[in-house]
């Protein structure tokens, strides 16, 4: 499966595919999509990468264990569940919204910042679980 | 805004699984957090607690959204008591887990899973949306999955299987309800579902909803003929693992059933029956099981069983006085089970087994646990005036009222064969002059333990023993707080009240 | 007064840090603690006497009617006394009895944990409260029985007893609340009042048989009695104190106590008499097959105890007369000889009758006891015993067509009492000294001094009748609810029948024992029988039913993961089908439902072929193929109805999951084909079934009205408020965000287990067994 | 169609239940994902079907203009969905180590812990 070509096609289409995902999940608002489906995108992503150039390879690439983005993920989102707790004494998980709409993105809030959390748990729990199987199988 | 603490509990262990994840390297850092977090959760339990005692029923609707459209969440004194109860138990077994879980179980994400459990076990209890409460149970059971395989022991794994698949049987019964409620009522506010499904006319329907969440919570209350995962597989785990297991898993399928069968399916004779006979069953066959036991855990996952029935006998007869006594069991019964299979596991770390047969000598080698380990004993067996007892008096009473000898019959034969099943255990264990056994090899026995970690084993039972000291002689507070649950159960006027103010 | 009922208990707290300490030298100072309440107890005697009845409530639980509320009348008096009467002496005794013994100090805190209760119980006036204290004193002799831990047999009658005595609380509990619930009150006091009430209602039947089962196994009467001979592996002073004394007595107070409340119905006396009598009778005729001193004397109580129940079902105010003597007289004489027998086990070493005599050469203070408790027992005047058995006559004398009966059982038991009491109190002292014991020598006085003190004692009341009459007789009648204006006890009565029937029995009795010596051969005869008592009968119960136990549970928990299952979908099918049949009216509107397109037909032919390749395939890579081709048809079907949301979503994780299985599956073996037909043709059954039970209740559910509250709100909000146009998603992020969240808290969950269970090992040494 | 579906529906159910009730580790699985994608089916039908009218509010409105398919049934199956996942990738390593350990798929033989001993 190594072979050259899928080496250098992987190589472009890491980044294509992680703006796919990323792209995905910012208009989850208003079309088909989200965070989750995002999520999945780029995991594929990562793991055609691997495929192509190997496990070791890819951990190399993603600097830290994908273990990692679960918490960070998570951690995102909680910090946008009790932003309006604390900005406006607001219950858990109220949308809180900047005045202006975004270019391309639309209204920005708290959900968006919650669907990025997810979109990172997402890759971090796939890549988490097929690296796993794929190490010890 | 007050009613922002009716969410404390679940953020709370919320934040504190995420901050684990982050410490994943320091297992000391860990277990500091852990037993922090739990006190912290303690602390703002009985906030809450307190809060509710004085003020009432408090909600808060997630997302600011009004009911029944968002996810509510309600903190009734039902709701707020197990809170209370989690955290009280949470505490313990995380101080007890810090002195004995292995220190590869803990590299492996033991804590953080187990705060996931008790995030889920706490959003159980508080939420008031059925699809979300769906979805607090996938938390639970995922992550008590994790902890029951957690070390890939040949025993866990073959236990894990059967508790696995039958647990996701319930939760797949449990969304099969779901979609006809929703596709009655076209609502999953459980306050709204409460007055929709009363405006239902076809009434057969409702029956049918209502059994199929009586099967799908009934599997995790583990009732007969429902229970079989729980004696394949509660032995299994380390006994930290059990303790959390024994005290606060199968009581929330209890918590679910009573919830539903009194707010929104009320009334229906057939369910009665059908739950009465239910209690009775469960009361006896799990105490026949108990008895045929040598493994005193085995012994103790089986009493798990026999006493839900107790429970489920005080909502089968639903009166105010017997959904009263059944709360107090359920009060009682979480704090018990936990301290019970903590003292298992402190007799596993002296011998090196669970076996009856291979035990014994306790009570002359170490007098002052024995009397330590017989406090959550006798309370079990309800030894007036311990704990357990003064639950059983409302229940026979109201048992004689409608008339059933069979269900007084069946309590009496439960509690004597508890009560015949732990003297056994208690000569057998504590009297006798075990066998000498074999010296495991590398088995970290409870002598060679530091004195912080037999201090971690021993603070816990301590800290159990006297809560349920206190649930026996000072029964008249706990009596109080049941007839106060069981006065808002049964008027579920005021439970929609709170949540749709209407 | 609560202080006093608790401060057994506080002692026993106390023992538990400053047991040490008191193990040693100063196990005697324990004995104040009874000692004080024996004196506290003995002020109230003049006020009792004058007809007072002292009651002292305090509040315990009120919502569930439970408080402690203690009343002090005549039989609680009797009773109050002697348990801490005796309580002293046993106390003391046991000092010397125990002395340097290992767990001295745990000894004590269970007698006095014991004193306390049995002090509560006989006190209590709230019937829950008796309850609690019933309950305690089974614990406590649970506790005192199985002392010697170390024997097998020792552990076992332990067992054994609270297993009966248990049985009987439960029993007790059941007929309390009922009673209470009957009258609508928790007071003994206030019941007395209802009487007519209890009687005329539908449950007193009930009530009463509960209340005997209680009263019975504690009482260890016929066929409950065989607890007690085995409680005799206890330490003696349990032995005298226990399960002679006071606890056994228990159920003889209840039956007291409920006299006035629940007794005079034909009911109650017919049956207290039958069963009275045969334990009377039978446990008498044992004590000829005993050769062990405590096994001769625990039979001899068991009669004694029915003789006791008997005099309660005659029920006549005489016969209730007799009973408050006899329990006086009981505790006296038997209480004194089961301490002597403590002595002779502890200086010669054995109980054996047939080979003890002549020690009172060596023991005599010890040897005085032992045969004034015999005369005692046995009725010569002047004894206390003699008056008692008086009084037992004269109430039989008086009992109308059944007199002569019951007479005669009367006697025939006292003959063979007679009997017993001096195998047990005298011939261990008469004849001649086997050289074996030539150096035996006489214990400490804290050992002889208690049990000659009630020896003397049964003598002096015999002689004055006075010293108990007033104070203690007439005023426990008085509660029984008996007349006791004209009671005068007094020796001599005259030339009587009485007098003849004491002769009688004491001439018999006397040749009796001259006859008749207690022999291994007597034992062994009575084994031969063993087959057809009580306790054989109960074991074989017991055995059978821990055999259907194990039964039971092997075919309820049977270990097969598939067995589960079709069990809890059968009960599923079961009751909801029942349901299902009954209450729905199968009233489908097929107008309603949408027109089919042809894409709609093909992918529904795709997954019914998916679905049933996948389940009749016979390789497993073909099964998860076509599984994903089953998913694969639920997105199109997801994408035809208006869910491109869940089409995608329903698209990757079905691919994924087919790469996870494949993933994995390589390594597993193949399917082996190991179900036979018939557990095929059953399964496909039951499954059918369960299928048919899901499309008819959908399409059930269908026919219903819908109702759209909630979803339009969501529509309609869904840019005004959450600023999205995608409801779904906003409804995932916003609406239900916390549902999000626990999803992907979910998925973190699941990660962590996978990663858990491929990379943790548990290194060797590390495992669990 | 309804009635279509609510066959298909059905026959998950029963697929699943009886791929269950085999004594192989695997088949347990795919039982479980058929009787998890049925249950996914139910709440779809029962939250009734609209053709061809996705939840998704039109570009240049604000409010549904038309009819609109109810987007409540399609969240809670697409958090079910996402559940099912995790728990069923747990599942499927558990049976991979549970094979390792146990060495071999045949349910039957896995009852060691509900002995008696």
């Amino acid at each position: 499966m190594k072979t050259i070509i899928l080496k250098t096609a992987s190589k472009y289409l890491l980044p294509l595919l992680l703006l796919f995902s990323v792209f995905i999940l910012l208009r989850g608002h208003y079309l088909p999509g989200g965070g989750f489906v995002g999520g999945l995108i780029a995991s594929i992503a990562f793991v055609v990468y691997a495929f192509a150039n190997g496990l070791e390879q890819t951990k190399d690439l993603l600097r830290i264990h994908p273990g990692y983005l679960m918490p960070v993920g998570l951690l995102i989102a909680f910090v946008a569940g009790i932003s309006p707790m604390f900005l406006s004494a607001l219950p858990f998980m109220t949308g809180e919204w900047f005045a202006e709409p975004l270019a391309v993105i639309g209204m920005v809030g708290s959900a968006l910042f919650f669907d990025i959390g997810v979109f990172i748990v997402v890759v971090g729990v796939s890549l988490t679980i097929i690296f796993t199987i794929t190490e010890s199988a | 805004m007050i009613n922002h603490i009716v969410l404390y509990p679940i953020l709370v262990q919320l934040f504190f699984a995420i901050v684990l994840l982050f410490a994943w390297n320091s297992v000391r850092l860990q277990k500091s957090i852990s037993i922090f977090g739990c006190i912290v959760s303690l602390a703002l339990s009985i906030w809450l607690f307190i809060t509710i005692w004085t003020k009432g029923t408090l909600t808060i609707q997630a997302g600011n959204w009004e009911a029944p459209f968002g996810i509510t969440f309600v903190a009734d004194i039902f709701a707020a008591t197990l809170v209370l109860l989690t955290a009280i138990s949470g505490l313990a077994v995380s101080i007890f887990s810090a002195g004995t879980i292995l220190r590869a179980r803990f590299k492996f994400g033991y804590l953080p899973i187990f705060h996931f459990l008790l995030l889920g076990l706490n959003g159980a209890f508080l939420t008031g949306d059925i699809f979300n409460l769906y979805v607090w149970f996938e938390i639970i059971i995922i992550s008590s999955f994790v902890l029951i395989t957690i070390g890939g022991e040949k025993k866990q794994l073959e236990g894990a299987i059967k508790y696995f698949t039958l647990n996701i049987l319930a939760s797949m019964i449990f969304l099969t309800a779901i979609a006809v409620l929703y596709g009655l009522t076209g609502s999953l506010n459980m306050a709204d579902l409460a007055l929709k499904v009363a405006e239902i006319e076809n009434r057969g329907l409702v029956e049918i909803t209502a059994l199929l969440f009586l099967i799908g919570f009934g599997i995790k209350a583990a009732i007969f003929p429902l229970y079989f995962w729980l004696p394949a597989s509660y032995h299994t785990p380390p006994p930290a693992v059990m303790a959390i297991f024994g005290g606060l898993l199968t009581k929330v399928g209890v918590y679910a059933l009573i919830r539903v069968f009194t707010l929104i399916f009320v009334g229906e004779d057939f369910l009665e029956t059908i739950i009465l006979s239910i209690a009775g069953l469960t009361l006896f066959s799990g105490a026949v099981g108990a008895l045929v036991q040598n493994n005193i855990v085995k012994i103790f996952s089986y009493l798990i069983i026999c006493h839900i029935g107790f429970m489920i006998l005080g909502l089968g007869l639903y009166t105010e006085a017997a959904i009263a006594g059944a709360v107090f069991y359920l009060i009682h019964d979480i704090v018990v089970k936990t301290n019970l299979f903590m003292v298992s596991g402190l007799i596993y770390r002296i011998k090196g087994t669970f076996s009856m047969r291979d035990l014994g000598g306790l009570y002359a080698h170490y007098p002052m646990f024995s009397l330590l380990m017989i406090i959550p004993l006798f309370s079990l067996i309800g030894i007036p005036p311990l704990s357990g007892f003064w639950p059983k008096l409302a229940l026979i009473t109201e048992s004689f009222k409608i008339g059933n000898y069979w269900l007084i019959g069946a309590v009496l034969f439960a509690t004597f064969i508890t009560l015949f099943v732990i003297a056994r255990m208690w000569s057998e264990v504590f009297w006798k002059d075990g066998p000498v056994l074999n010296k495991v090899p590398n088995f970290r026995y409870f002598q060679l333990l530091n004195k912080r970690q037999k201090l971690q084993m021993i603070v816990p039972m301590v800290f159990l023993a006297m809560v349920s000291l206190y649930i026996g002689f000072g029964a008249e507070h706990i009596q109080r707080l049941s007839s106060r649950i069981a006065v808002e159960l049964m008027n579920n006027q005021l439970y929609i009240e709170a949540v749709l103010n209407k | 007064m609560l202080i006093a009922i608790l401060s057994g208990f506080l002692f026993a707290f106390i023992l538990v840090f400053a047991g040490n300490d008191l193990k040693n030298k100063y196990a005697i100072v324990s004995a104040i603690v009874p000692f004080g309440l024996f004196v506290y107890f003995l002020q109230f005697t003049n006020r009792i006497a004058a007809g007072e009845v002292i009651k002292k409530t305090y509040q315990w639980i009120p919502s569930l009617n439970v408080n402690l509320g203690f009343t002090l009348d005549g039989i609680s008096l009797i009773f109050a006394l002697m348990i801490t009467g005796i309580g002293f002496l046993v106390f003391v005794y046991t000092a010397a009895y125990l002395k340097g013994h290992h767990y001295l100090d745990r000894f004590y805190g269970y007698l006095a944990i014991f004193m306390a209760a049995m002090l509560g119980l006989v006190l209590s006036d709230n019937i829950l409260s008796l309850f609690i204290f019933w309950e305690l004193t089974s614990i406590s002799s649970f506790f005192l029985i199985g002392f010697n831990n170390k024997e097998k047999s020792s552990r076992q009658s332990a067992v054994l007893a609270l297993a009966i005595t248990g049985i009987g609380g439960l029993l007790l509990l059941a007929g309390m609340l009922i009673l209470g619930n009957v009258t609508g009150t928790y007071s003994i006091a206030e019941m007395l009042s209802s009487q007519s009430i209890i009687s005329d209602s539908p449950h007193y039947i009930i009530i009463v048989l509960l209340l005997f089962g209680a009263a019975f196994t504690k009482s260890a009467q016929f066929p409950f009695h065989f607890w007690l001979p085995g409680a005799m592996k206890a330490p003696t002073p349990v032995s005298t104190y226990l399960h002679s004394a006071t606890m056994v007595k228990a159920g003889i107070y209840l039956l007291m106590r409920f006299t006035p409340i629940l007794g005079s119905t034909e009911l109650w006396n017919t049956t207290l008499i039958i069963v009275g009598a045969v334990t009377m009778l039978y446990a008498a005729i044992h004590t000829i097959f005993r050769t062990d001193l405590k096994g001769i004397l625990a039979y001899s109580t068991i009669s004694a105890l029915g003789i006791l129940v008997f005099l309660i079902g005659l029920g006549t105010k005489d016969a209730l007369l007799a009973a408050c003597a006899f329990i006086l007289v009981h505790a006296f004489y038997k209480a004194c000889l089961f301490l002597v027998t403590g002595i002779i086990d502890h200086e010669t070493g054995t109980r054996d009758t047939t080979v003890l005599s002549g020690l009172r050469k060596v023991m005599l203070p010890v040897a005085i006891a032992g045969i004034l408790a015999a005369v005692s027992n046995a009725g010569i005047p002047p004894s206390f015993g003699f008056l008692g058995k008086d009084l037992i006559y004269e109430s039989t004398l008086h009992m109308g067509d059944m007199a002569i009966v019951l007479t005669a059982l009367a006697v025939l038991t006292n003959i063979l009492l007679l009997y017993a009491g001096f195998v047990a109190g005298v011939k261990p002292f008469t004849g001649k000294l086997p050289s074996q014991f030539e150096k035996v020598h006489l214990p400490s006085y804290l050992m002889w001094a208690p049990p000659l003190i009630l020896a003397v004692g049964g003598i002096v009341i015999g002689l004055f009748p006075g010293i108990v009459e007033g104070a203690l007789i007439k005023p426990a009648v008085t509660a029984l609810g008996a007349n006791s204006g004209d009671i005068h006890l007094k020796l001599w009565h005259g030339f009587n029948t009485v007098l003849a029937l004491s002769a009688t029995t004491i001439g018999v009795g006397l040749l009796v024992y001259f006859v008749l010596k207690p022999s291994e051969k007597l034992v062994q005869l009575a084994q031969k029988f063993e087959i057809i008592s009580p306790q054989h009968i109960v074991e074989s119960l017991a055995y059978g039913f821990a055999y259907f136990s194990s039964y039971w549970s092997k075919i309820v928990q049977n270990g097969y993961l598939r067995n589960y299952i079709a069990t809890i979908i059968i009960f599923l099918i079961i009751v909801v089908g029942y349901t299902l049949f009954n209450h729905t009216t199968f009233e489908i509107d097929y107008n309603s439902f949408a027109k089919l397109t042809v894409y709609e037909i093909l992918t529904l032919v795709l997954m019914i072929v998916g679905i049933l390749f996948t389940v009749f395939t016979k390789s497993r890579l073909a099964a998860v193929a076509s599984m994903g081709v089953v998913g694969l048809a639920i997105s199109l079907i997801f994408v035809y109805y208006s869910a491109p949301d869940l089409a995608m979503t329903q698209f990757s994780i079905d691919t994924l999951t087919v790469i996870l299985f494949v993933l994995v599956l390589y390594k597993l073996p193949k399917y082996l084909n190991i179900s036979n037909t018939a557990n095929r043709i059953k399964d496909g059954v039951i499954s059918i079934a369960f299928g048919s039970l899901i499309m008819v209740l959908a399409l059930e559910v269908l026919s219903q009205p819908q109702n759209t509250e909630t979803s339009s709100f969501y529509a309609e909000n869904a840019y005004i408020l959450a600023k999205g146009k995608n409801v779904v998603n906003v409804i995932l992020v916003d609406f239900r965000g916390i549902d999000t969240f626990m999803e992907i808290s979910v998925l973190t969950i699941a990660a962590i287990g996978v990663f858990s269970l491929l990379k943790l090992r548990l290194a060797k040494k590390f495992r669990d067994k | 169609m309804e009635f279509l579906l609510a066959l298909v529906t059905g026959l998950l159910y029963a697929a699943g239940l009886y791929m269950m009730l085999r004594r192989s580790l695997v088949k347990l699985i795919i039982g479980l994902i058929l009787i998890g994608n049925g249950a996914n089916m139910l709440i779809f039908l029962l939250g009734r079907i609209t053709k061809g009218l996705p939840p998704i509010i039109p570009e240049e409105s604000k409010v549904f203009l038309e009819p609109y398919a109810d987007p409540v049934p399609q969240a809670l199956i697409l958090t079910a969905i996402v559940i099912s996942f995790g728990l069923q990738s747990f599942a499927i390593v558990l049976i991979k180590r549970a094979y390792k350990v146990v060495k071999t798929d045949d349910l039957d033989q896995m009852n060691s812990t509900d002995e008696y001993s």
